[in-house]
């Protein structure tokens, strides 16, 4: 075989990249935006790292020490508070079982509004978004009374239950609109496989749907997790979540810098141990996902 | 293992004032263990009937019954059939043997051990005993297509629907599949609906064809009834292949004006012909006889336009000498018979072997003559609607 | 710091009936008061994150021990406490047998929200008035507790109160010989000569953020001194659109934008203790008790080098520091009021307030006998207690209208726009002065 | 329900009563959105109808007979002195502002962590983008408010000495601008998660056959991946939308609404005039309008994007 | 329009240890504007073949070359190519008439209204004018399978690449787009890979066949060049249909012996076999005669197992008498022949027309005798891969 010129394209005639070169260039652009968006990301929260990790007084020193000899002080204090541990295991407690049920009720609902034709649906639609519509300001006083005439004030099932409603209308919209990218024809062959309809949803179609429902899954327990209004005005002592916690380090005197960045770290670990634990889950869908070539 | 009744079925997709009519109006009776073989266009409305059985699709009007229960309102699960879909809807997250095993799981209760012998066996019947635990999306067409077959197959439903479960094989593979398929459905009994374009399949798998055109019945006979019975142009033109060839005539006494060429009538298709002024006339191409001279009469004059070659027997297209238009009709000769393009010879067709057609409902007039005539007349009535078809 | 104080906590017997108690009991005992009628009982307290709440929390088994009364605290910091206590009154929940109040005690009067204390302290079983010397308390401080004014009834009992006072930096003041100053003029001079000279230190800073703890607050003690007054004539006029309030608006608007740090408009009084305590202001007007303690405590840099005065005042003007209290109260609905007036009077007596500010950090007493005590003034330094006392003597705390919240916050808003630019200074006290006279005149 | 609600159960052909398990099954589309509707219920209905009530009074009480009634001069009062069309403006400025920012970039990033070969590479970034969603609003207002400080804030003090450019007082002087780009650093996650889901769910023969049709990158983004994944698309914007509409903590946390009234969202209009302003009835009045308003443009939005263009 | 080149192309799906190796060291030219039909088993790769061309699928090793330019390094977009997918792949947001378009408006400046006409004759041939605005959720198996051919042919491209495109069509339709194809592929002279399994496209449309085994290159020819002079024993079975019958036998001097029958070599058979002592011999069914008695040498007695009746045609499945073995084979009869199951006639093959291949590696050692030898007679010498096969 004669060697051949391979860098001119000859249907374009114009001189194009050799592929490897195009890609090596294509992926460092794409690791170069990549890194600059983490870095962007990366930074506060480097920031709130080395605050906690730095000795009361020198959080907020300008120039700032780049490098610095950092202490655990911040992070011994808060563990050795009884009351942030359990505050923190509370709110782990209650924010995952407010997961579990918001996934529970919401997901079959938003298959349901994905398959069947429903009455007015987009009423239907409209409304359960309407429940993420007011500010939770506007309506936490309306809730404290619920709350305190079925005596769910200052209880977890409470929490738990408000921390569904915050969530609820999330996981019924994403969801559906997860469900509408599977095919119909996927339960049609499992229903024609004598599965029953329950059962092509639950071993059908909800493998599919992986990626959508762990992805609210996340979403939904980041905004538990961060909930602060409810927790404040519907706990007091038993089921205090651990926002609430971070508050006391704003005294009206002063802010405890370290304390507040230790503990703001410290909530943010769980996200992120939850969101290594399912990360896996996340580009597991119908395909292999997109991979975008060129 | 049931019978299966259709009762005026139509369905209509979309609004009523532009719906397109899948299935309209269609009544079929099919046996308890028959194997009825669909066939008919693409969008001629065989998936939709399937799926109209199947119970995944709601007729708008009509009944369905299996056995003796109407099943209008029941699901596919309780109505108990096992489909191959025609895009396969694989499940892409389960591996081959999770596909093929989802049936049997969902619908009896053997064991692991068991679900699992069935399986394999019929995975390697399908030739993919080895790919059991690749997933759909590492596999090819054929592949996929052999999967969802064996979905089917492993299970023991009342009815069989295939939906050209074998368009994605090779020849080879076909003709073993289509084998297995009749054994299978030989031994054990159950009343199958199989929907092809193959005409080999279409004309040795079932017991009987069911064809179809813009969703209405055509035709309901034994694959040779259809054959050399054809209720119609329509089905005259659609089962064989290379379709039959058609020439429109006027009726002059006892003679056909066709463009090119003049047939005489005989006595027979005179009095099928009665009044009419215009008929058409079929013949199939491997009735034609092809000679240097015009050795009988109604021989026609054509012109060799093209020759294709296909090992045993070559395709010959023929335009008549004296014809006005450009169209072709196709002859079938010996493969190693020797002929170019360009000659100039004479066409025959033998007049038993002449079908005479309607030339405005399509239907037919007269058939052909057919010595085991005795062998494919059916043995009741024959089903045959006959309306204008193309 | 006093790390880990916590959010929300159930304050039973942190040092427990074992131990010592922090004030012997018979302190108490003396009083003619049956300490021990609700036996058993408990009683929740709302509070706001405040050093206060420290310094008393280690006394409270004293409390329960008199008593029998378990204390229960819910401590948060001011803005969520404020919701959350808006939320238990205006539904009656009545979740806190004590609360602290600040300025929307007026409001909350007015609401039925409220109950007022006369009755209590005209029960025998529960007051002697002997013993509790409702006199030490500074005028101011019984003055905002009848409603600055606006009412001849006890709404609650101060606990806490805040002078403002004058920080400046000792080492630059020297360095550029500069004299503490007394009137606005030289106060703005010292801000300029600092400004100037110095790279990296504003001149000064102070509040800008609106609120009605933050700029307002500031800027009052400069109206009354100039001789103006919040309602010249209330409910009709305002006083905001007075020459004296613009002036004062003027010069403070001025001030914080010629030599203040760069949105300054935006600072808040932490952000004002943490441009001090970093030695990046001169001088700053602020609450004694509250900054001392942060300015001179290890958090700051500039602890060995700052000084206090009195606030300074215009030339020609009388000198009449702002000065705020905390007081604490108790609901309508509450269930346990007979207990939440014990524990006020408890947490407000003579022997609580001395035990609190010689044993902890505190610095914030109602009690001038309390800054009159020699070990006090050695622990915090005899020139702050000094300043201080002489300025709480003369404080002149803002009155609070029923509405004040109103058109307060609309007030502090204008004021925000002038410092950071917006509008003029004189502009904008007309448009609060209209505002407030508006909100009354419906 | 549709036709396909069809009990499918052969009940008269067993006889008798139908099982617990046919029960299930036959009313599944029931069974499946009773919880929900039963939830939202319970959720929407109260709350909304104690906010009108509150909004048509005078004094806030539970006791209905008790309650004067005084029309709608809660409204006149939300819109005269209670600053609500100003608060709607800025609200609308931001919502639009942050939900482009926001799904732009969600999108772009989405896009491009999905296209990283390497899966470790992949699993880091998208835990690491994820992440700003996870601090807490107060952590995010406080520590906002320090770094942004134009006096001891780490980033002016970054852009001063490493930049030729001074630091804007953030707060002061682009107050909204630093709203916007804050809600950005910390909700773009949440369109990056749903966007990379929703691209993980477009199957790869589309891209391949829009690649074999010569679309060029962009395209085969634009006219075949998007309209493919549009239900997502279209559910995370809205969904954002609407958040966006009622954000407060952190904005409040940051700037309490100011300088003046420069960033006074609607949330932050309606807790001021309940919580601070102590008036109730304003603020129920600013919250039914804002309601009312955001149905409205859900509605709108729904109607024209999504039974137009998404769902049919 | 452009030739392509494989040179040493291999493809591995999967981990080096357990690989799948779908594509084996395949090199191939094709000529500019050659029509180029690939033939196989499924799973032989003939679509991972495919989409190495079209720069879906990057090759582990070699290098495709486009026109004189190696493309290893583009992709589909840069290389121009159109293509079929096995799966149709259509778009399932787009309406009919916008998938057909997408491909023009993405490579071309056309302006809107001569992408409209074009689709539009394009949508017309295919005959699915009318349903340009369907979506393809609402459109048949065959109707969805023209909308993916469709979307191709609109196109001008450098290579066409489909991937049984005509699967899903029924025989009439499939010869009526067979025509189309190949009359737009010589207008338009695109080069142009094929994948079909269908015999008669395969015989007809290609001007060369490529046969595929598990990935290797069988052979590569003309299609009468692989029915007549297969290269090996895979090909010769692969290619034709029914397919050729194969008898295992054991050289003893100048006969073979076979299960059930012995066969006496011809001289030329003699010459070819050589030393070996095991070969297999192949006949089609087309070749074989039946009589009542053993008119010839060579003659086989058998025993009638099966007739499937195929209208013009009938196969007869057989069974030599003295066989010890149920395997059966086929031959091909007039349809209208009468015979009947269990009867016992004599089979009888020409023994030009027999094919000897080596029993252990299947190569061909003996071709058949071929009257139109020289007119099938490669120009060049033929690309022949002989390897074991099966
Ligand atoms: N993504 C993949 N991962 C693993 N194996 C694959 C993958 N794609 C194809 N294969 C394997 O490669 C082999 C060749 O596949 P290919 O699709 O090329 O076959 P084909 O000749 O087109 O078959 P068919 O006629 O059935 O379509 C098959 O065995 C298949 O299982
Ligand atoms: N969901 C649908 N909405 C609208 N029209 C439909 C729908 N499904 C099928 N059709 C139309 O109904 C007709 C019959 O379709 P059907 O799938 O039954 O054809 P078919 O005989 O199986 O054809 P093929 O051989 O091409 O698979 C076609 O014209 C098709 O376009
Ligand atoms: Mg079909
Ligand atoms: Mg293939």
């Amino acid at each position: 075989m004669a060697t051949r010129d391979g860098n001119v394209d000859p249907t374009t005639g114009s001189q194009r990249l050799d592929k490897d070169t195009r890609e090596t260039v294509v992926r460092a652009a794409r690791h170069g935006i990549l890194l600059l968006w983490s870095l962007v990301v990366l930074f506060p929260l480097y920031w709130l790292a080395s605050m906690s990790l730095k000795p009361p007084g020198e959080a907020n020193q300008l120039p700032p020490d780049w490098i610095f000899l950092p202490t655990v002080y911040n992070y011994i204090q808060l563990a050795q508070s009884g009351e942030f541990l359990t505050a923190f295991a509370n709110s782990v407690l209650m924010v995952s079982a407010s997961v579990i049920l918001v996934l529970l009720i919401g997901v079959p609902a938003a298959y349901v509004l994905s398959r069947y034709d429903i009455p007015m649906e987009r009423d239907v639609l409209v409304w359960i978004l309407s429940s993420r519509m007011l500010p939770p300001i506007a309506v936490v006083i309306p809730f404290f009374v619920i709350f305190q005439s079925f005596n769910l004030f200052d209880t977890r099932i409470g929490m738990v239950l408000m921390y569904v409603s915050i969530n609820l209308s999330l996981v019924v919209w994403v969801m559906k609109a997860f469900f509408d990218g599977i095919p119909e024809t996927l339960e049609e062959a499992a229903r024609v496989d004598g599965a029953t309809r329950f059962q092509g949803f639950r071993k059908v179609v909800l493998p599919a749907a992986k990626p959508g429902i762990f992805s609210v899954a996340i979403i939904s327990f980041i905004f538990a997790w961060i909930e602060l209004l409810f927790g404040l005005v519907l706990t007091s002592f038993k089921a205090v979540p651990v926002t609430l916690f971070v508050y006391s380090f704003i005294g009206s005197r002063s802010i405890e810098w370290g304390m507040l960045a230790a503990a703001s770290m410290a909530m943010i670990l769980p996200v992120v141990i939850f969101l290594i634990a399912v990360n896996k889950y996340l580009a597991a869908g119908l395909s292999f996902g997109v991979v975008i070539k060129e | 293992m049931a019978s299966i009744t259709l009762d005026d079925v139509t369905k209509r997709f979309g609004e009523s004032g532009d719906a397109v009519v899948a299935v309209d109006d269609v009544s079929l009776d099919i046996e308890d263990g028959e194997f009825v073989v669909f066939v008919g266009p693409s969008g001629s409305g065989k998936s939709t009937l399937m799926r109209i059985v199947a119970g995944l699709e709601t007729q708008s009007e009509g009944d369905v019954f299996i056995g003796d229960a109407l099943v209008n309102q029941l699901g596919p699960r309780a109505r108990d059939v096992a489909m191959v879909f025609q895009n396969y809807a694989l499940y892409p997250n389960m591996t081959v043997e999770e596909n093929m095993s989802f049936g049997l799981k969902m619908s009896t209760d053997l064991s692991e051990a068991e679900i699992e012998a069935q399986v394999t066996e019929a995975a390697e019947m399908m030739g993919i005993g080895n790919l059991l635990d690749n997933t759909p999306g590492e596999l090819s067409g054929g592949q996929q297509q052999r999967v969802a077959l064996g979905r089917a197959i492993v299970r023991d439903p009342n009815v069989f629907l295939m939906d050209e479960p074998l368009s994605n094989l090779d020849a080879k593979l076909r003709t073993t599949m289509r084998t297995e398929i009749n054994r299978l459905q030989n031994d054990l009994g159950v009343t199958t609906l199989y929907v092809t374009h193959d005409q080999t399949e279409a004309m040795t798998m079932g017991d009987r064809l069911v064809v179809l055109n813009y969703g209405e019945l055509q035709q309901v006979g034994t694959p040779l009834e259809c054959f050399y019975r054809p209720a119609n142009r329509f089905v005259a033109g659609f089962i064989g292949s290379p379709s039959m060839n058609f020439f429109e005539g006027d009726v002059d006494g006892d003679r056909l004006a066709c463009d090119g060429f003049e047939y005489e009538l005989s006595e027979r298709m005179r009095s099928n012909v009665g009044d009419r002024s215009a008929v058409t006339l079929g013949a199939r191409p491997e009735d034609f006889d092809l000679s240097e001279t015009p050795v009988k009469g109604n021989s026609v004059e054509v012109t060799v336009d093209v020759v294709e070659p296909m090992g045993s027997i070559s395709y010959v297209y023929l335009r008549p000498v004296d014809q006005s238009h450009e169209d072709t009709f196709v002859v079938e000769i010996d493969g190693k018979r020797p002929i170019s393009e360009g000659e100039q010879v004479y066409a025959y067709v033998e007049p038993t072997d002449v079908h005479l057609f309607d030339a405005n409902t399509g239907e037919t007039i007269h058939q052909r003559k057919l010595d085991l005539d005795a062998e494919i007349t059916p043995k009741e009535e024959s089903q045959s609607v006959s309306r204008s078809a193309e | 710091t006093r790390g880990g104080s916590s959010g929300t906590s159930t304050g039973t017997g942190e040092s427990g009936s074992s131990g010592e108690l922090a004030i012997p009991l018979s302190e108490y005992q003396g009083a003619d008061i049956e300490w021990k009628q609700f036996e058993g009982s408990k009683i929740n307290i709302g509070a706001v994150q405040h050093p206060w709440v420290d310094a008393i929390k280690p006394a409270v088994p004293v409390f329960e021990e008199l008593t029998g009364i378990d204390v229960v605290w819910n401590v948060l910091p001011e803005q969520q406490f404020r919701t959350k206590r808006q939320t238990d009154v205006s539904t009656g929940a009545g979740q806190f047998d004590v609360f602290f109040m600040d300025q929307v005690i007026n409001q909350f009067r007015s609401e039925g929200w409220l109950q007022t204390l006369d009755k209590y302290f005209n029960d025998s079983s529960l007051y002697d008035e002997n013993w509790w010397k409702p006199n030490d308390l500074f005028e101011s401080s019984r003055w905002q507790a009848h409603g600055g004014g606006y009412t001849d009834k006890w709404t609650g009992i101060p606990i806490t109160t805040e002078v403002q006072t004058q920080f400046y930096r000792k080492d630059l003041y020297e360095k550029h010989g500069l004299e503490v100053a007394e009137t606005l003029e030289q106060h703005r001079q010292n801000a300029k000569t600092i400004h100037e000279n110095e790279s990296d230190v504003a001149g000064t800073a102070g509040r800008g953020q609106k609120g009605y703890g933050m700029n307002i607050y500031i800027l009052n003690t400069f109206i009354r001194e100039n001789g103006a007054k919040l309602w010249t004539k209330f409910p009709k006029d305002s006083g905001l659109d007075t020459q004296g309030v613009i002036d004062a608006a003027t010069w403070y608007t001025n001030l914080l934008r010629d030599y203040g740090p760069e949105g300054a408009s935006t600072q808040t009084w932490s952000d004002v203790l943490t441009t001090m305590q970093e030695g990046r202001a001169g001088h700053i007007v602020a609450d004694a008790n509250l900054f001392w303690p942060g300015l001179t405590g290890e958090d700051s840099q500039v602890a060995d080098s700052v000084g206090i005065a009195k606030a300074p005042k215009p030339a020609d003007g009388t000198f009449g520091p702002n000065a705020y209290n905390w007081q604490i109260s108790t609901s309508k609905n509450a269930k346990n009021s007979k207990q939440g007036f014990l524990f006020m009077l408890w947490a407000s007596s003579q022997p609580t307030n001395t035990w609190m500010h010689l044993e902890n950090d505190a610095a914030f007493s109602v009690r001038q006998s309390v800054w009159e005590n020699d070990e006090f003034r050695s622990r915090v330094g005899e020139n702050f207690a000094q300043v201080t006392l002489e300025s709480l003597k003369e404080a002149q705390p803002d009155p609070f209208d029923r509405k004040y919240p109103q058109w307060g916050q609309r007030y502090s808003e204008e004021l925000q726009r002038a410092i950071a630019g917006e509008k003029s200074p004189e502009a904008a006290m007309k448009k609060a002065a209209k505002i407030a006279e508006d909100i009354y005149s419906e | 329900m549709s036709t396909q609600t069809k009990a499918e159960t052969a009940a008269d052909e067993k006889g008798g009563f139908p099982s617990l398990r046919d029960i299930w099954n036959d009313y599944l589309p029931y069974w499946f959105v009773a919880p929900m509707v039963l939830v939202m219920v319970m959720i929407t209905f109260f709350p909304g109808a104690y906010d009108l009530y509150l909004s048509l009074i005078e004094e806030p009480t539970f006791n209905v007979l008790e309650a004067e009634f005084v029309g709608l001069s809660n409204y006149v009062t939300a819109f005269t002195r209670g600053g609500a069309l100003h608060s709607f403006v800025v609200t609308i400025t931001v919502v639009a502002s942050a939900l482009v920012l926001e799904s732009v970039l969600g999108f772009f990033l989405a896009a491009l962590v999905a296209g990283v070969k390497s899966e470790r590479a992949k699993s880091f970034y998208r835990v690491l983008f994820i992440v700003p969603m996870a601090v807490a609003p107060v952590s995010m207002a406080t520590i906002g408010r320090i770094m942004l400080n134009s006096e001891v804030g780490i980033i002016p003090y970054m852009i001063n000495t490493w930049t030729p450019f001074a630091a804007p007082a953030f707060l002061s002087e682009i107050p909204l601008l630093t709203v916007i780009l804050l809600d950005t650093w910390n909700w773009t996650p949440f369109m990056f998660i749903i966007f990379y889901a929703g691209l993980s769910s477009v199957p790869d023969t589309l891209v391949e056959a829009s690649r074999v049709d010569g679309a060029p990158l962009w395209r085969r983004y634009v006219h075949v991946i998007i309209p493919y994944m549009k239900p997502v698309v279209f559910v995370a914007t809205l969904i954002r939308m609407i958040d966006l509409f009622r954000t407060f903590g952190v904005v409040y946390g940051l700037t309490q609404g100011g300088p003046g009234t420069a960033t006074q969202l609607v949330s932050i209009n309606i807790y001021e005039q309940m919580f601070i302003n102590n008036q109730p009835g304003v603020a129920a009045a600013i919250a039914v309008v804002y309601l009312v308003l955001v149905i409205a443009v859900c509605n709108v939005v729904i109607a024209k994007v999504g039974f137009e263009g998404v769902w049919d």
